[in-house]
């Protein structure tokens, strides 16, 4: 999602110059390698130990972490069915990223793009917009989720298509409250002047001043996507097991919590690093995007004196 | 002119209303057949059949539809099968005790949000900033159950100073409102820094700073003020938020709350307790996003509809 | 009055960078200066040459980094600005020292009334003397010239003109009599018969309270009214400094010559009526009115205020048609109707023969293709997200057959250094521009997208004299050469004239009197007029 | 807080108290036989029915019972206990004005309730009824002012306890002093519920409950306040044996012995007990010698491999649906016998279902379109007498029945009609022939409950605490 924002940034050598940027920012640094980290094992994990995560210990059943009498591969500990929570983190990696980014991706995009429309235009598709928006605010995620399910059946595709749509209207409100401030700026009035379609404008000069708050809202949403789709699997509509994501993880180990904290605890920790990464990342490519506080970024070499 | 607004708006707000109902009215029905749930599993098919016709069941779905309608303009909002009574009866007593929960919640996470989210932008890059980043990011990244469980073992059963859940008392309200907090609080922290990060780099800060005014005056009322949009914009969508979803903290800490009663009701298919609720919390949302369209328009002159 | 040779304030050596990647740009470059209770100090100078980062940083107000103070020292009533903490500093600004910017606009919160952004000056500085603060704000405004000052003082920052917005900056300014006050360019929007009154408010406040005056202007009229020491500037270096009359009469550096002989207003060379003005008629407008609905707040009562006023004129092609008259009369209101960003109350505007008010689609988009405009306010007219080179690109982007895409670079660097600025520029962002800059870089957008019509609402008011020439020099050449039409809104008499082949004058949203340039100047008719024609200032000295 | 007061804290909140749903657990935990009674009471030990309203029964032909009322009974709101209040009390449960849980004891029976005299009834079945006795400690004794064509949630009775009040936070009785028995040790209980099993188990804990049934294993950890007892739930797996494979036996038992049976019983905890069939030790019918299947992974792949030599199409998938919530561990449990499953070679693929979705494969009609499947479920027979389990089983018309073998369908009629030692042996052959010979299901285990009781308490929990929980048997220590 970071990319969006920064992509917007035309500068010349601009993957070079993001580079140098991110160097310059440490903790953005570590959020980008943890997520690079998190990539690679959504692509190359299942190959390497995707038959650990799958592999019942009926007798090593909630194993403590921190110990290697099993072998290094339960060093976080082991589920409740004696799996390795280590293996089934990487191995979940895959799903849970895939469903959350798809989800938030397709409501940020979707529902920005209403807001834009939303809070520019004064037509009557505007207003239909909005109470749309007020509409999916007060229907229940669940109950949409269980019609889903009764009416088009269990699929990633349905998943996702629920939980984008019960995540949009928050960006549909919030992009048209940007919008609506935005469009009595004078430049807006300039570009409109100079010719510039509808699209343009919203597109090119009200976007890039309301993606930065989309963006931050997106990586929180993360987090919360990620939780809701371990809700939902609990009615048919989530990933079935024997598939698994992070959210479905903590959901398993919350019975737990008071016996055997580590089979919560570790997918809990996953989707809180994730998220972290991301909100570290959205406001480093928050600054990036800002030509006002670009500065703070860049390598400020002072005249000697 | 307001007034004027306020009433096309109310005319909206009551026809997206109706389409809402409609919509769930039909759409509850395609999520199955809710006889046998109601009865015990080895009832006979006669006896499900005996049920479906008590409870009109049986009928053609339109024949419901107007059945219900016209029951709409008595005010009758059906009965409920599960509680043996008026369904709205049930979602009002169930109303308050969210309502309560959720307005504590966001007006303290969003008064806190502000401080912090405003003293962190103050100094973007500062320890402060840092470590309220990430710690309020932590917050709302952490699943709430967790939170709630961890918490209660922790305050109640280990240090024995909050009690473990209920109402009553003060101290009742602590750890709800506490994990009810922690996600608005989280997001919003992270909405004001961001956008307060751009208003504190306007020109009209620095006539703030050349009049002489004190800095926290000009945090919070020059460049916050003009950051308020998105940020009431964001606070009202976790605060209808709040108002269909406090399940967690209904369930967990015996809030006797709308949240879980709509997710009971769905589970049970108990259609007009679904319907009636969803219509005590549509016509809640629908108010809050009305008083926050009002609220534009006072945080912001140039705004206009 | 008697100007205490003890300086009040002191500047050493003061030079300022702004950081970024590469190489860092000197804004000041080593530059001293001093004033003392009740003296005026007159900055002139270059645009860009560094007279706002100066003054500024006396203040206190440039961001550091990417602002970046190399040396100096900033000795105000024997103590060093540079040493204080925030909260002695506060104490100074707004009481002591107290600024007016140069961007009215951009500088006022838009989401305050005026009242409450003038009544913060005296609530920031809480001091014995007690009275209603809105009293004082009334009175203030009223001071400044802002009609109906009770009323106005409840209205937002978008709902004052150009002209009025400097005037409440300046009522900010003055609100507490403060020891030094820095005007950076305070009469660029106020038309000369304003533009007298503020002057007078302000040597009144100097001989009511010793006020030093650090003024920054381009206008040597101005300047010569007011100086009694004169600094002038280049490329951030002081170039010359002294006494008021000297600099004058006997400039020494090469570019305060230029800056002279620039004056247009020197040698009033009659001048003839253009010939090549008899073309067809371009743009005709009709009964023109503007009603505004005002109203302090979403749920106080409204009332109408008729900033336009049933105006008529006609443009034709390769004319420009000047607009001068009072602040406030609805000058820059009929610029946006003309451009369709505001709908008129009523009335017609016929471009080439269509009603531009009734234009869709295509035809509206030809015709934006084909009339251009220089906002009044160039920093908020441009995207701050943008760097220049693609906001001066943008018209070429918005209509494909201007320009094939390869040429672009190129072109923005041509339009860049017809306005008098430098291909590197390109690449910075209006934020880092000083407010001439901006000025030209608004201009050379609007030269960009080739137009026939352009209105230029106040569109050389930031820039020296010298620029200006260069600047009016290039449009009349466009004029010439590609027969472009101009509305051109001023209240400098002098370049109207030299520039303009018809005047409107316009007070209270009427025009009251309309003419050929000579005949306006040389017999006005309208009482008003005369009265704009008389109020040119004098020199001090004199 | 008075001593004699206690807290209770719930599961789950009881969505009503209508007497005629105390076979629900919530409603039975709150209302049997503390605000309402029924006119028999089973005896958890041998299934047996005792005397509770009902003091004497005898059969007068094989359709009709002739009870005996207990004298000297008040019903709370002060009407009279009498053959008439009784009557009014089953009419009000038969007349199907009232959506009543409990009569689905009764199947389809129709039953017809006459007056002998004041202290005496007569009730006539359609059908022969040789265990009516049992069947009637479902029949809740409501006062006859409780109305008859509604549902209540004001329960009259003429129990120890009467209802004080019923918010969505609580549930409060209080000791009814016109009781006809011992006056119980409790002057009042307060219930309240929480889903979370950790924060039952802290409350009681903390001491902010007395009380609380049915926390999950892991949360049972304390010897002390912590009783596990075996619960009446027997969780199984039904095979749909209308399917290829799944109509071959070999196929059948090979299921059963490719689960590593001590391995999955680690989900449940150490006392649960392994299934052989349907119903628990201490019901009328249940055969402590069948011996349940043992894990044998070999002979499950022969058996497998010979069903495939002999053409069966083994390699079909075979779909495994499992219900969400359905016991503690219960997707888990799927997950790892799906992978055992999987382990002997069968292609069996899970499904995990909401609880309205499930039912539709559970009940008859069973959805169209079905493949082989597998069905996850549980069945609590706490009633005495395996009649409530074998022909929903078993039979062809059984509801949940997948099964068509009229030879059955025959023994099981008789089995059903006969009554004492024969009938006991019949429902043991039967039990015997379903699980060794045909192998129609895959009985899992004999599910065991955890109740965390105070140290305050002086109680028990047995078999029948998940359908009441008696107020009076509880005492109070000092
Ligand atoms: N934030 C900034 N970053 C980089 N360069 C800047 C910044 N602000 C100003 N400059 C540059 O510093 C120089 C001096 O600017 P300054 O605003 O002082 O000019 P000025 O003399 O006031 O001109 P004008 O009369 O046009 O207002 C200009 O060349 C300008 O481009
Ligand atoms: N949006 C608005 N709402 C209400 N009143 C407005 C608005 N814009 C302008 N006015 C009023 O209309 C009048 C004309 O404004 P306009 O900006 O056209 O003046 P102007 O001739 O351009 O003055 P200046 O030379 O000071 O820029 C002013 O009195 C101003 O206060
Ligand atoms: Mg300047
Ligand atoms: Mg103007
Ligand atoms: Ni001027």
């Amino acid at each position: 999602m970071a990319e969006v924002t920064v992509l917007s940034v035309k500068s010349p050598g601009s993957l070079r110059q993001l580079a140098i940027y991110l160097a310059r920012d440490k903790l953005a640094l570590c959020a980008a390698l943890f997520l690079i980290v998190l990539i690679a094992c959504v692509l190359v994990g299942p190959l390497l130990v995707g038959d650990l995560a799958g592999k019942l210990g009926l007798r090593q059943r909630n194993l403590a972490p921190f110990s290697l009498e099993h072998g290094f591969i339960y060093i976080l500990g082991a589920d409740t069915l004696g799996r390795s929570i280590l293996a089934r983190l990487i191995v979940g990696a895959q799903n849970t990223l895939g469903i959350a980014a798809a989800a938030v991706f397709c409501s940020m995009v979707a529902g920005g793009m209403l807001g834009l429309i939303a809070g520019y235009s004064e037509r009557w598709y505007s207003h239909v917009i909005l109470r749309l928006a007020d509409v999916i605010m007060s229907f229940p995620s669940l109950l949409l989720a269980l019609i889903v399910l009764y009416t088009l059946g269990p699929s990633m595709m349905n998943l996702v298509i629920v939980l984008a749509i019960t995540r949009m209207p928050i960006f549909i409100r919030t992009a048209r409250a940007e919008v609506l401030e935005l469009r009595e700026r004078m430049f807006v009035s300039a570009a409109r002047s100079m010719g510039a379609s509808s699209g343009r404008i919203l597109f090119r000069h009200i976007a890039p001043l309301v993606l930065p708050t989309l963006v931050t809202i997106a990586a929180i949403d993360f987090a919360t996507v990620i939780l809701a789709e371990s809700s939902l699997s609990f009615l048919g509509l989530g990933i079935q097991p024997p598939d698994f994501t992070w959210g479905a993880m903590v959901a398993n180990g919350r019975g737990y919590l008071a016996s055997a904290w580590w089979i919560a605890f570790w997918p809990g920790l996953a989707i809180l690093l994730t998220t972290l990464s991301l909100n570290i990342l959205a406001s480093w490519a928050r600054t990036v995007a800002d030509p006002l506080q670009r500065w703070r970024l860049q390598s400020l070499r002072k005249a000697p004196r | 002119m307001m007034l004027g607004y306020i009433g096309r708006r109310a005319y909206h707000s009551i026809i997206s209303l109706i389409g809402l109902l409609t919509l769930v009215f039909f759409l509850t029905r395609l999520t199955g057949d809710p006889s046998a749930l109601y009865l015990p599993l080895d009832s006979s098919l006669e006896a499900r059949e005996a049920f479906a016709r008590l409870n009109g069941l049986d009928q053609p779905i339109h024949v419901q539809f107007l059945q219900y309608l016209q029951n709409l303009l008595s005010l009758d909002f059906g009965q409920s099968l599960r509680q043996n009574r008026s369904a709205i009866d049930v979602a009002l007593e169930a109303f308050p005790a969210t309502l309560k929960l959720a307005f504590v919640a966001m007006t303290l996470a969003t008064a806190l949000a502000i401080v912090v989210g405003a003293l962190a932008a103050a100094r973007p890059g500062s320890l402060f900033d840092r470590t309220a980043g990430l710690v309020s990011l932590a917050g709302a990244s952490t699943p709430d159950f967790w939170i709630a469980i961890v918490g209660i073992l922790v305050f109640a059963v280990g240090l024995g100073i909050l009690p473990t859940s209920g109402t009553g008392t003060g101290l009742h309200w602590i750890m709800p409102i506490a994990v009810l907090m922690l996600r608005p609080f989280g997001l919003l922290v992270q909405v004001v820094r961001g956008t307060m990060i751009s208003a504190l780099a306007s020109p009209y800060i620095k006539t703030a700073h050349a009049k002489g005014m004190m800095r926290r005056k000009i945090i919070f009322g020059h460049a916050l003020r003009n950051s308020l949009l998105p940020v009431i914009t964001v606070a009202g969508d976790l605060a209808t938020g709040l108002i269909n979803g406090a399940v967690v903290v209904e369930t967990i800490f015996g809030w006797p709350g709308i949240g879980k009663l709509m997710i009971d009701s769905i589970i049970q298919r108990d259609f007009a307790v679904v319907q009636s609720t969803i219509l005590v919390t549509a016509v809640a949302i629908f108010i809050v996003n009305i008083a926050i369209d009002l609220l534009y328009v006072t945080l912001d002159p140039r705004i206009r509809y | 009055m008697t100007a205490s040779d003890k300086p009040i304030l002191k500047i050493d050596n003061l030079t300022v960078d702004f950081l970024s990647e590469g190489d860092p740009v000197r804004a000041v470059d080593d530059v001293s200066f001093d004033v003392c209770p009740g003296e005026t100090l007159v900055i002139l100078g270059e645009s860009g040459s560094g007279k706002s980062v100066s003054t500024g940083t006396v203040m206190g107000l440039i961001d550091c980094p990417p602002g970046d103070i190399v040396s100096g020292s900033l000795i105000f009533d024997g103590t060093d600005l540079s040493r204080l903490d925030e909260e002695e500093r506060r104490e100074l600004n707004g009481r002591r020292i107290a600024m007016i910017f140069q961007d009215p606009l951009a500088y006022l919160n838009p989401v305050y009334t005026v009242g409450r952004q003038i009544a913060e000056v005296f609530e920031s500085h809480r001091d014995g003397d007690a009275g209603p603060v809105r009293d004082k704000v009334v009175h203030l405004l009223e001071r400044v010239g802002i009609p109906e000052a009770e009323k106005r003082i409840d209205y937002y920052p978008h709902q004052f003109s150009g002209g009025q917005r400097q005037r409440v900056m300046i009522a900010m300014a003055i609100a507490l009599k403060p020891d030094i006050l820095i005007a950076d360019e305070p009469t660029t929007a106020l038309d000369v018969s304003v533009q007298s009154q503020i002057l007078e408010l302000l040597r009144d406040l100097q001989r009511e309270t010793g006020m030093a005056l650090i003024m920054i202007t381009h206008d040597l009229e101005v300047a010569a009214a007011m100086a009694d020491r004169i600094i002038v500037m280049n490329g951030g270096k002081v170039v010359e400094s002294g006494p008021a009359q000297d600099i004058f009469t006997n400039p020494g550096h090469a570019y305060t010559r230029r800056l002279m002989s620039a004056l247009p207003h020197a040698g009033s060379s009659p001048k003839q009526p253009r010939a090549e003005i008899k073309g067809e008629i371009l743009l005709q407008v009709e009964h023109l009115s503007k009603h505004y609905i005002l109203g302090s707040g979403p749920f106080s009562s409204k009332r109408e205020f008729r900033a336009v006023d049933d105006v008529s004129f006609t443009v034709r092609r390769g004319e420009t048609v000047g607009i001068v008259g009072e602040s406030g009369s609805g000058k820059s209101s009929i610029a946006r109707m003309l451009l369709r960003l505001n709908d008129p109350t009523s009335g017609k505007a016929l471009f080439a023969g269509a009603d531009i008010f009734k234009l869709e689609g295509k035809a509206l988009n030809g015709f934006r293709r084909r009339v251009q405009m220089v906002f009044q306010d160039p920093f908020g007219s441009m995207n701050p997200r943008m760097n220049v080179r693609s906001i001066v690109s943008e018209p070429w982007v918005i209509h494909r057959d201007i320009l094939p895409r390869a040429r672009w670079k190129d072109r923005v660097v041509e339009l860049l250094e017809l306005v008098g600025m430098k291909a590197e520029h390109a690449e910075r962002h209006p934020h880092q521009f000083s407010g001439g800059q901006r000025q030209r870089i608004a201009i050379a957008r609007a030269l960009a997208s080739e137009p026939e019509l352009i209105v230029c609402d106040e569109a050389v008011s930031a820039l020296d004299v010298s620029i200006q020439m260069q600047v009016i020099a290039l449009l009349a050449d466009l004029r010439g050469s590609l027969g472009l039409s101009y509305v051109f809104i001023t209240h400098d008499l002098p370049i109207v004239r030299e520039f303009a082949d018809r005047i409107l004058v316009m007070q209270q949203g009427k025009v009251v009197e309309e003419s050929e340039t000579e005949i306006l100047f040389n017999s006005p008719k309208h009482h008003y007029t005369k009265s704009l024609l008389n109020s040119v200032p004098r020199p001090k000295w004199a | 807080q008075n001593a004699s007061e206690i807290n209770i804290v719930l599961p789950e909140q009881p969505a009503n108290l209508e007497p005629c749903g105390t076979i629900i657990t919530n409603v039975g935990q709150i209302l049997s036989r503390n605000v309402v009674e029924p006119l028999t009471v089973i005896d958890p030990a041998n299934g047996q029915a005792t005397p509770s309203l009902a003091t004497q029964w005898t059969q007068t032909d094989p359709n009709t019972w002739r009870l005996k009322l207990r004298e000297g009974v008040k019903f709370q709101d002060g009407a009279a206990f009498d053959a008439e209040a009784v009557k009014y009390s089953i009419e009000r449960m038969t007349g199907g004005k009232v959506t009543c849980s409990n009569i689905a004891k009764f199947g389809a029976a129709k039953l017809t309730v006459t007056v002998v005299d004041d202290l005496t009834v007569e009730i006539k079945s359609d059908k022969p009824q040789p265990i009516l006795p049992t069947l009637l400690s479902v029949v809740m004794v409501v006062s006859p002012n409780t109305p008859a064509d509604k549902a209540v949630n004001d329960p009259i009775g003429t129990g120890p306890f009467k209802l004080a009040s019923f918010t969505p936070q609580t549930v409060v009785l209080e000791s009814f002093d016109g009781y006809w028995g011992k006056k119980p040790a409790i002057t009042k209980a307060s219930y309240v519920w929480r889903p979370e099993s950790s924060i039952r188990a802290a409350m009681v804990e903390t001491g902010e409950a007395d009380l609380t049934p049915s926390i999950a294993i892991q949360d049972a950890t304390n010897p002390d306040t912590d009783f596990a007892y075996l619960n009446s739930e027997t969780t199984a797996m039904r095979i749909d044996a209308g399917f290829a494979p799944l109509d071959d036996v070999r196929i059948r038992k090979a299921l059963n012995l490719a689960i590593d049976w001590e391995g999955l019983a680690q989900l449940f905890g150490d006392d649960v007990q392994r299934a052989s069939q349907m119903v628990v030790v201490g019901i009328n019918g249940h055969d402590d010698k069948l011996a349940p299947w043992t894990f044998d992974a070999e002979q499950a792949r022969a058996l497998i491999a010979e069903a495939k030599a002999a053409g069966v199409p083994v390699d079909t998938e075979i779909e495994l649906i499992g219900r969400n919530g359905i016991y503690p561990n219960g997707t888990e449990a799927m997950e790892a016998m799906m992978a055992m499953w999987q382990d002997v070679g069968l292609n069996v693929k899970l499904t995990m279902l909401d609880v309205n979705d499930w039912l539709r494969y559970l009940q008859k009609p069973f959805p169209e379109g079905r493949g082989p499947n597998l069905l996850q479920m549980m069945h609590d027979n706490n009633k005495g007498d395996a009649a409530f389990t074998i022909p929903i089983f078993y039979t062809s018309e059984g509801s949940y029945s997948t099964v068509r073998e009229p030879a059955l369908d025959k023994e099981i009629a008789d089995a059903m009609a006969a009554t004492g030692e024969d009938r006991t042996t019949r429902f043991k052959a039967i039990f015997n022939k379903v699980h060794d010979e045909l192998a129609l299901d895959i009985p899992m285990f004999h599910m065991i409950g955890y109740t965390r009781v105070g140290t305050r308490l002086d109680w028990k929990p047995d078999i029948t605490t998940n359908s009441e929980i008696p107020l009076a048997n509880i005492g109070i220590k000092n």
